[in-house]
Protein backbone atom coordinates (compact mmCIF):
# COMPACT_ATOMS: atom_id res chain seq x y z
CA UNK A 1 0.00 0.00 0.00
CA UNK A 2 1.13 3.58 -0.35
CA UNK A 3 0.40 6.61 1.10
CA UNK A 4 -0.88 9.66 -0.25
CA UNK A 5 -1.71 13.56 0.91
CA UNK A 6 -5.00 14.85 -1.26
CA UNK A 7 -4.91 18.83 -0.92
CA UNK A 8 -8.50 20.07 -1.38
CA UNK A 9 -8.71 23.57 -2.87
CA UNK A 10 -12.21 25.54 -4.22
CA UNK A 11 -14.69 23.64 -5.34
CA UNK A 12 -13.10 20.50 -3.77
CA UNK A 13 -12.65 21.25 -1.07
CA UNK A 14 -15.99 22.74 -0.57
CA UNK A 15 -17.48 19.75 -1.61
CA UNK A 16 -15.20 17.80 0.56
CA UNK A 17 -15.62 20.24 3.75
CA UNK A 18 -11.80 19.22 3.90
CA UNK A 19 -8.67 20.82 2.73
CA UNK A 20 -6.65 18.08 2.85
CA UNK A 21 -7.07 13.95 3.11
CA UNK A 22 -4.39 11.26 3.95
CA UNK A 23 -5.48 8.19 2.06
CA UNK A 24 -4.02 4.64 1.65
CA UNK A 25 -4.33 3.26 -1.80
CA UNK A 26 -3.05 0.54 -3.58
CA UNK A 27 0.15 -0.12 -5.42
CA UNK A 28 0.24 1.27 -8.75
CA UNK A 29 -3.14 3.48 -8.32
CA UNK A 30 -3.48 6.02 -10.86
CA UNK A 31 -4.51 9.77 -10.52
CA UNK A 32 -6.99 8.86 -13.24
CA UNK A 33 -8.29 6.15 -10.25
CA UNK A 34 -7.78 8.65 -7.34
CA UNK A 35 -9.65 11.17 -9.46
CA UNK A 36 -12.96 8.94 -8.97
CA UNK A 37 -12.50 8.03 -5.93
CA UNK A 38 -12.40 11.96 -4.91
CA UNK A 39 -15.61 12.77 -7.56
CA UNK A 40 -17.51 9.71 -5.58
CA UNK A 41 -16.97 11.20 -1.75
CA UNK A 42 -17.96 14.28 -3.24
CA UNK A 43 -21.12 12.73 -3.78
CA UNK A 44 -21.91 14.56 -6.99
CA UNK A 45 -21.00 17.55 -6.07
CA UNK A 46 -18.26 17.82 -8.37
CA UNK A 47 -20.06 16.09 -11.24
CA UNK A 48 -19.58 18.63 -14.53
CA UNK A 49 -16.23 20.08 -12.54
CA UNK A 50 -13.00 19.65 -14.66
CA UNK A 51 -10.16 18.81 -12.91
CA UNK A 52 -6.78 18.63 -13.96
CA UNK A 53 -4.08 16.95 -11.91
CA UNK A 54 -1.01 18.10 -10.07
CA UNK A 55 1.31 15.77 -8.03
CA UNK A 56 4.12 17.04 -5.67
CA UNK A 57 2.85 20.56 -7.02
CA UNK A 58 3.43 19.90 -11.04
CA UNK A 59 0.48 19.44 -13.46
CA UNK A 60 1.02 15.79 -14.72
CA UNK A 61 -0.86 13.95 -17.39
CA UNK A 62 -4.08 12.59 -16.01
CA UNK A 63 -3.37 8.64 -16.04
CA UNK A 64 -0.33 9.29 -13.85
CA UNK A 65 0.92 6.29 -11.45
CA UNK A 66 1.46 7.75 -8.07
CA UNK A 67 3.99 6.77 -5.81
CA UNK A 68 4.35 6.98 -1.67
CA UNK A 69 4.18 10.37 -0.37
CA UNK A 70 2.97 12.03 -3.45
CA UNK A 71 1.12 15.15 -2.51
CA UNK A 72 -1.65 15.31 -5.32
CA UNK A 73 -4.29 17.59 -6.00
CA UNK A 74 -7.32 17.86 -8.27
CA UNK A 75 -7.28 21.60 -9.84
CA UNK A 76 -10.59 22.81 -10.19
CA UNK A 77 -10.92 25.91 -12.84
CA UNK A 78 -8.25 28.45 -11.27
CA UNK A 79 -9.59 32.39 -11.13
CA UNK A 80 -6.83 33.94 -10.42
CA UNK A 81 -6.09 37.59 -11.80
CA UNK B 1 13.80 40.79 -15.48
CA UNK B 2 11.18 39.33 -13.48
CA UNK B 3 9.82 39.98 -9.86
CA UNK B 4 7.11 38.02 -9.22
CA UNK B 5 5.40 37.73 -5.85
CA UNK B 6 2.31 36.48 -3.83
CA UNK B 7 1.14 38.73 -1.37
CA UNK B 8 -1.25 38.08 1.52
CA UNK B 9 -1.81 41.93 2.22
CA UNK B 10 -1.97 45.08 0.87
CA UNK B 11 0.20 44.94 -2.31
CA UNK B 12 2.69 47.67 -2.99
CA UNK B 13 2.78 49.06 -6.37
CA UNK B 14 6.17 48.69 -8.91
CA UNK B 15 7.21 52.63 -9.09
CA UNK B 16 7.56 54.52 -12.14
CA UNK B 17 11.25 54.84 -13.09
CA UNK B 18 12.03 57.53 -14.95
CA UNK B 19 15.79 56.54 -15.75
CA UNK B 20 15.91 53.52 -18.41
CA UNK B 21 17.07 54.78 -21.82
CA UNK B 22 15.74 51.91 -23.60
CA UNK B 23 12.40 51.49 -22.50
CA UNK B 24 9.72 53.26 -24.30
CA UNK B 25 6.47 51.78 -23.31
CA UNK B 26 5.74 51.29 -19.60
CA UNK B 27 2.23 49.39 -19.36
CA UNK B 28 0.59 48.67 -15.54
CA UNK B 29 -2.41 46.54 -15.41
CA UNK B 30 -4.30 46.80 -12.12
CA UNK B 31 -7.41 43.70 -11.72
CA UNK B 32 -9.33 44.98 -8.83
CA UNK B 33 -12.45 43.29 -7.34
CA UNK B 34 -15.60 44.15 -8.58
CA UNK B 35 -18.92 44.69 -6.17
CA UNK B 36 -20.61 41.72 -8.29
CA UNK B 37 -19.39 38.53 -8.86
CA UNK B 38 -22.11 36.56 -11.37
CA UNK B 39 -24.80 38.49 -10.45
CA UNK B 40 -24.64 38.93 -6.58
CA UNK B 41 -23.61 41.55 -4.72
CA UNK B 42 -20.14 41.01 -2.92
CA UNK B 43 -18.12 42.66 -0.40
CA UNK B 44 -14.99 40.99 -0.80
CA UNK B 45 -13.12 38.13 -2.53
CA UNK B 46 -11.38 35.53 -0.61
CA UNK B 47 -8.31 34.34 -3.01
CA UNK B 48 -7.08 30.79 -1.62
CA UNK B 49 -3.82 29.89 -2.99
CA UNK B 50 -1.78 26.35 -3.91
CA UNK B 51 0.93 27.42 -1.22
CA UNK B 52 4.25 26.99 -3.29
CA UNK B 53 2.53 25.86 -6.95
CA UNK B 54 0.93 29.25 -7.28
CA UNK B 55 4.64 31.01 -7.29
CA UNK B 56 6.38 28.46 -8.68
CA UNK B 57 3.72 28.45 -11.78
CA UNK B 58 3.09 32.59 -11.40
CA UNK B 59 7.29 32.63 -11.68
CA UNK B 60 7.31 30.13 -14.69
CA UNK B 61 4.84 31.83 -16.76
CA UNK B 62 6.57 35.08 -16.50
CA UNK B 63 9.71 33.78 -17.41
CA UNK B 64 8.06 32.25 -20.40
CA UNK B 65 6.47 35.52 -21.36
CA UNK B 66 10.05 36.99 -21.21
CA UNK B 67 11.10 34.44 -23.76
CA UNK B 68 7.54 34.61 -25.83
CA UNK B 69 7.86 38.50 -26.77
CA UNK B 70 10.81 40.85 -26.93
CA UNK B 71 10.04 42.97 -23.21
CA UNK B 72 12.98 43.57 -20.47
CA UNK B 73 10.50 43.26 -17.46
CA UNK B 74 7.93 41.70 -15.81
CA UNK B 75 6.45 42.39 -12.63
CA UNK B 76 3.85 40.63 -11.36
CA UNK B 77 2.51 40.95 -7.65
CA UNK B 78 -0.88 38.69 -6.84
CA UNK B 79 -2.73 39.26 -3.46
CA UNK B 80 -3.98 36.66 -1.46
CA UNK B 81 -7.17 36.38 1.20
CA UNK B 82 -9.68 39.09 1.48
CA UNK B 83 -9.74 41.71 -1.07
CA UNK B 84 -12.29 44.11 -0.75
CA UNK B 85 -14.28 45.38 -3.17
CA UNK B 86 -12.44 48.13 -5.66
CA UNK B 87 -8.94 46.60 -4.49
CA UNK B 88 -6.17 45.81 -6.10
CA UNK B 89 -5.86 41.76 -6.59
CA UNK B 90 -3.36 41.42 -9.26
CA UNK B 91 -0.62 44.49 -10.64
CA UNK B 92 1.40 43.49 -13.65
CA UNK B 93 4.00 46.44 -14.98
CA UNK B 94 5.47 45.72 -18.21
CA UNK B 95 8.54 47.26 -19.58
CA UNK B 96 9.36 46.91 -23.39
CA UNK B 97 10.84 49.13 -26.06
CA UNK B 98 7.53 50.15 -27.89
CA UNK B 99 4.10 49.81 -27.06
CA UNK B 100 3.30 46.51 -29.10
CA UNK B 101 5.43 44.00 -27.60
CA UNK B 102 4.75 45.35 -24.20
CA UNK B 103 0.40 44.92 -24.16
CA UNK B 104 0.97 41.91 -26.54
CA UNK B 105 2.73 39.92 -23.78
CA UNK B 106 0.14 41.55 -20.99
CA UNK B 107 -2.49 40.22 -22.69
CA UNK B 108 -0.82 36.61 -23.26
CA UNK B 109 0.35 36.64 -19.56
CA UNK B 110 -2.86 37.86 -18.13
CA UNK B 111 -5.14 34.74 -20.03
CA UNK B 112 -2.14 32.10 -19.27
CA UNK B 113 -2.39 33.20 -15.52
CA UNK B 114 -5.94 32.37 -15.77
CA UNK B 115 -5.76 29.09 -17.14
CA UNK B 116 -3.06 27.69 -15.13
CA UNK B 117 -1.89 29.54 -11.83
CA UNK B 118 -3.62 27.77 -8.79
CA UNK B 119 -5.56 30.51 -7.30
CA UNK B 120 -9.31 30.60 -6.49
CA UNK B 121 -11.56 33.39 -5.66
CA UNK B 122 -14.34 32.84 -2.72
CA UNK B 123 -17.15 35.38 -3.16
CA UNK B 124 -17.71 36.93 0.29
CA UNK B 125 -21.45 38.04 0.16
CA UNK B 126 -23.17 41.07 1.75
CA UNK B 127 -24.88 38.50 4.50
CA UNK B 128 -21.21 37.10 5.50
CA UNK B 129 -21.87 34.05 3.47
CA UNK B 130 -18.34 32.40 1.92
CA UNK B 131 -18.44 30.39 -1.31
CA UNK B 132 -16.35 29.46 -4.00
CA UNK B 133 -17.14 31.44 -7.13
CA UNK B 134 -18.53 29.50 -9.95
CA UNK B 135 -15.37 29.99 -13.37
CA UNK B 136 -16.09 32.17 -16.17
CA UNK B 137 -13.73 33.61 -17.92
CA UNK C 1 -15.42 59.89 -18.47
CA UNK C 2 -12.73 61.75 -19.90
CA UNK C 3 -9.92 64.01 -19.22
CA UNK C 4 -7.42 65.00 -21.20
CA UNK C 5 -4.68 67.85 -21.19
CA UNK C 6 -1.45 68.65 -22.91
CA UNK C 7 0.59 69.88 -20.52
CA UNK C 8 4.27 71.81 -21.16
CA UNK C 9 6.39 70.28 -17.97
CA UNK C 10 6.45 67.39 -16.07
CA UNK C 11 2.89 65.12 -16.31
CA UNK C 12 1.11 64.56 -13.14
CA UNK C 13 -0.12 60.92 -13.00
CA UNK C 14 -3.39 60.10 -12.51
CA UNK C 15 -3.49 58.40 -9.20
CA UNK C 16 -4.86 54.86 -8.37
CA UNK C 17 -8.35 54.83 -6.54
CA UNK C 18 -9.80 51.93 -4.72
CA UNK C 19 -13.20 53.49 -4.54
CA UNK C 20 -14.46 51.71 -7.73
CA UNK C 21 -17.19 49.21 -7.62
CA UNK C 22 -17.41 48.10 -11.10
CA UNK C 23 -14.06 48.63 -12.60
CA UNK C 24 -12.28 45.61 -12.66
CA UNK C 25 -9.66 46.41 -14.81
CA UNK C 26 -7.55 49.67 -14.64
CA UNK C 27 -5.10 50.33 -17.23
CA UNK C 28 -2.07 52.63 -17.49
CA UNK C 29 0.42 53.30 -20.13
CA UNK C 30 3.72 55.39 -20.60
CA UNK C 31 5.09 56.14 -23.38
CA UNK C 32 8.95 57.33 -22.53
CA UNK C 33 11.55 59.00 -24.30
CA UNK C 34 14.47 56.51 -25.15
CA UNK C 35 17.89 57.20 -25.61
CA UNK C 36 18.03 56.21 -29.52
CA UNK C 37 15.79 57.77 -32.30
CA UNK C 38 16.33 56.35 -35.86
CA UNK C 39 19.70 55.69 -34.96
CA UNK C 40 21.02 58.70 -33.23
CA UNK C 41 21.86 59.08 -29.74
CA UNK C 42 19.74 61.87 -28.21
CA UNK C 43 19.38 63.47 -25.21
CA UNK C 44 15.57 64.74 -25.17
CA UNK C 45 12.71 65.17 -26.91
CA UNK C 46 11.00 68.17 -28.07
CA UNK C 47 7.25 67.32 -28.74
CA UNK C 48 5.65 70.14 -30.80
CA UNK C 49 1.71 70.90 -31.13
CA UNK C 50 -0.31 72.39 -33.03
CA UNK C 51 -1.97 75.13 -30.38
CA UNK C 52 -5.35 74.37 -29.63
CA UNK C 53 -6.29 71.96 -32.54
CA UNK C 54 -3.93 69.32 -30.75
CA UNK C 55 -6.02 69.57 -27.76
CA UNK C 56 -9.29 69.63 -29.93
CA UNK C 57 -7.93 66.01 -31.45
CA UNK C 58 -6.74 64.77 -28.59
CA UNK C 59 -10.24 65.35 -26.94
CA UNK C 60 -12.35 64.46 -29.76
CA UNK C 61 -10.31 60.85 -29.95
CA UNK C 62 -10.78 60.16 -26.17
CA UNK C 63 -14.49 60.76 -26.83
CA UNK C 64 -14.34 58.35 -29.72
CA UNK C 65 -12.85 55.87 -28.01
CA UNK C 66 -15.02 56.08 -25.11
CA UNK C 67 -18.02 55.80 -28.11
CA UNK C 68 -16.41 52.75 -29.95
CA UNK C 69 -15.21 50.35 -26.90
CA UNK C 70 -17.37 50.01 -23.41
CA UNK C 71 -14.83 51.61 -21.37
CA UNK C 72 -16.10 53.70 -18.04
CA UNK C 73 -12.98 56.39 -17.79
CA UNK C 74 -10.29 57.62 -20.44
CA UNK C 75 -7.35 59.75 -19.15
CA UNK C 76 -4.78 61.12 -21.08
CA UNK C 77 -2.22 63.91 -20.67
CA UNK C 78 0.59 64.64 -23.36
CA UNK C 79 3.72 66.68 -22.64
CA UNK C 80 4.72 69.31 -25.02
CA UNK C 81 8.15 70.96 -24.81
CA UNK C 82 11.31 69.49 -23.41
CA UNK C 83 11.06 65.69 -22.42
CA UNK C 84 14.58 64.10 -21.59
CA UNK C 85 15.15 60.28 -21.85
CA UNK C 86 13.62 58.23 -19.52
CA UNK C 87 10.74 60.76 -19.12
CA UNK C 88 7.09 59.96 -19.64
CA UNK C 89 5.48 62.38 -22.58
CA UNK C 90 2.12 60.10 -22.82
CA UNK C 91 0.69 58.84 -20.25
CA UNK C 92 -3.32 57.09 -20.17
CA UNK C 93 -5.10 55.72 -17.85
CA UNK C 94 -7.81 53.44 -18.80
CA UNK C 95 -11.03 51.85 -16.36
CA UNK C 96 -13.04 49.24 -17.59
CA UNK C 97 -15.46 46.40 -16.33
CA UNK C 98 -13.09 43.48 -17.86
CA UNK C 99 -9.68 43.62 -19.00
CA UNK C 100 -10.15 42.94 -22.32
CA UNK C 101 -11.98 46.25 -23.51
CA UNK C 102 -9.51 48.13 -22.50
CA UNK C 103 -6.64 46.68 -23.98
CA UNK C 104 -8.43 46.83 -27.10
CA UNK C 105 -9.19 50.76 -26.31
CA UNK C 106 -5.65 51.56 -25.45
CA UNK C 107 -4.62 49.89 -28.40
CA UNK C 108 -6.79 51.96 -30.50
CA UNK C 109 -6.49 55.09 -28.99
CA UNK C 110 -2.74 55.45 -29.19
CA UNK C 111 -2.50 54.17 -32.40
CA UNK C 112 -5.44 56.76 -33.94
CA UNK C 113 -3.34 59.17 -31.64
CA UNK C 114 -0.60 58.63 -33.70
CA UNK C 115 -2.24 59.20 -36.63
CA UNK C 116 -4.38 62.30 -36.03
CA UNK C 117 -2.84 64.24 -33.58
CA UNK C 118 -1.31 67.56 -34.63
CA UNK C 119 2.33 66.69 -32.28
CA UNK C 120 5.60 66.54 -33.34
CA UNK C 121 8.86 65.84 -32.38
CA UNK C 122 12.25 67.17 -32.53
CA UNK C 123 15.60 65.11 -31.56
CA UNK C 124 17.95 67.10 -29.45
CA UNK C 125 21.36 65.26 -30.61
CA UNK C 126 23.84 64.99 -28.18
CA UNK C 127 25.76 68.00 -29.76
CA UNK C 128 22.83 70.05 -29.29
CA UNK C 129 21.79 70.01 -32.88
CA UNK C 130 18.05 70.26 -32.68
CA UNK C 131 15.99 68.90 -36.08
CA UNK C 132 12.65 67.40 -37.04
CA UNK C 133 12.63 63.52 -36.40
CA UNK C 134 11.35 61.55 -39.21
CA UNK C 135 8.13 59.78 -39.17
CA UNK C 136 8.36 56.03 -38.46
CA UNK C 137 6.19 54.04 -36.94
CA UNK D 1 -7.65 88.43 -53.08
CA UNK D 2 -7.38 87.08 -49.82
CA UNK D 3 -5.67 87.16 -46.95
CA UNK D 4 -4.63 83.46 -45.25
CA UNK D 5 -1.92 82.84 -42.55
CA UNK D 6 0.00 79.51 -43.27
CA UNK D 7 0.77 77.82 -39.75
CA UNK D 8 4.21 75.53 -40.18
CA UNK D 9 4.94 72.43 -38.12
CA UNK D 10 7.88 69.95 -37.90
CA UNK D 11 9.55 69.57 -41.41
CA UNK D 12 6.96 72.32 -43.03
CA UNK D 13 8.89 74.60 -40.25
CA UNK D 14 12.17 73.48 -40.44
CA UNK D 15 11.92 73.31 -45.02
CA UNK D 16 10.57 77.05 -44.58
CA UNK D 17 12.55 78.55 -42.03
CA UNK D 18 9.59 80.09 -40.69
CA UNK D 19 6.33 78.94 -37.94
CA UNK D 20 4.06 81.39 -39.90
CA UNK D 21 3.46 82.72 -43.45
CA UNK D 22 1.01 85.68 -44.44
CA UNK D 23 -0.12 84.95 -47.61
CA UNK D 24 -1.95 87.15 -50.21
CA UNK D 25 -4.06 84.50 -52.70
CA UNK D 26 -6.51 85.27 -55.70
CA UNK D 27 -10.47 84.81 -54.46
CA UNK D 28 -10.74 80.43 -55.11
CA UNK D 29 -7.90 79.93 -54.35
CA UNK D 30 -7.57 75.82 -52.93
CA UNK D 31 -5.56 74.07 -50.59
CA UNK D 32 -4.57 72.06 -53.36
CA UNK D 33 -3.05 74.80 -55.19
CA UNK D 34 -1.40 76.21 -51.84
CA UNK D 35 -0.10 73.55 -50.93
CA UNK D 36 1.73 73.26 -54.98
CA UNK D 37 3.06 76.62 -53.49
CA UNK D 38 4.47 76.00 -50.09
CA UNK D 39 6.22 72.95 -51.93
CA UNK D 40 7.54 75.49 -54.33
CA UNK D 41 8.63 77.99 -51.59
CA UNK D 42 10.49 74.65 -49.76
CA UNK D 43 12.74 74.42 -52.77
CA UNK D 44 12.14 70.55 -52.66
CA UNK D 45 13.09 70.14 -49.27
CA UNK D 46 9.13 69.06 -49.02
CA UNK D 47 9.48 66.32 -51.97
CA UNK D 48 8.17 63.30 -50.51
CA UNK D 49 6.78 64.49 -47.98
CA UNK D 50 2.99 63.77 -47.22
CA UNK D 51 1.19 66.79 -46.06
CA UNK D 52 -2.89 66.78 -44.61
CA UNK D 53 -4.79 69.97 -44.71
CA UNK D 54 -6.05 71.69 -41.71
CA UNK D 55 -8.13 75.02 -42.53
CA UNK D 56 -9.16 76.73 -39.07
CA UNK D 57 -7.64 73.87 -36.88
CA UNK D 58 -9.68 70.94 -38.77
CA UNK D 59 -8.54 68.44 -41.09
CA UNK D 60 -10.41 69.19 -44.45
CA UNK D 61 -10.40 67.23 -47.60
CA UNK D 62 -7.78 67.85 -50.46
CA UNK D 63 -9.57 70.30 -52.78
CA UNK D 64 -11.07 73.06 -49.92
CA UNK D 65 -11.52 76.89 -51.35
CA UNK D 66 -10.09 79.22 -48.85
CA UNK D 67 -11.73 82.10 -47.79
CA UNK D 68 -10.65 85.46 -46.60
CA UNK D 69 -9.22 84.88 -43.01
CA UNK D 70 -8.26 81.26 -43.23
CA UNK D 71 -5.57 79.89 -40.99
CA UNK D 72 -4.16 77.01 -43.04
CA UNK D 73 -1.57 74.14 -41.95
CA UNK D 74 0.11 71.14 -44.03
CA UNK D 75 0.13 69.44 -41.40
CA UNK D 76 3.24 66.76 -42.19
CA UNK D 77 3.28 63.30 -40.74
CA UNK D 78 2.16 63.77 -37.01
CA UNK D 79 4.73 61.94 -34.24
CA UNK D 80 2.69 62.63 -30.63
CA UNK D 81 2.36 59.43 -27.93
Amino acid sequence: MIQVKVKCFSQVKYALGTHELALELEIGTTTAELDKLIREKADGKLDGVSLRVAVNQKYVPEETVLDDGDEVAFIPPVQGG
Amino acid sequence: MVKVEIVNGSIDFFPPDDNRRQDGAELVFNGRVRATEHGENIIALEYEQYDGMAETELTQLANETCKKFPIHDLFCNHRIGKVSVGETSLHVVIWSKHRKEGLEAMIWFISELKKRVPIWKWAILEDGTRIPSECKH
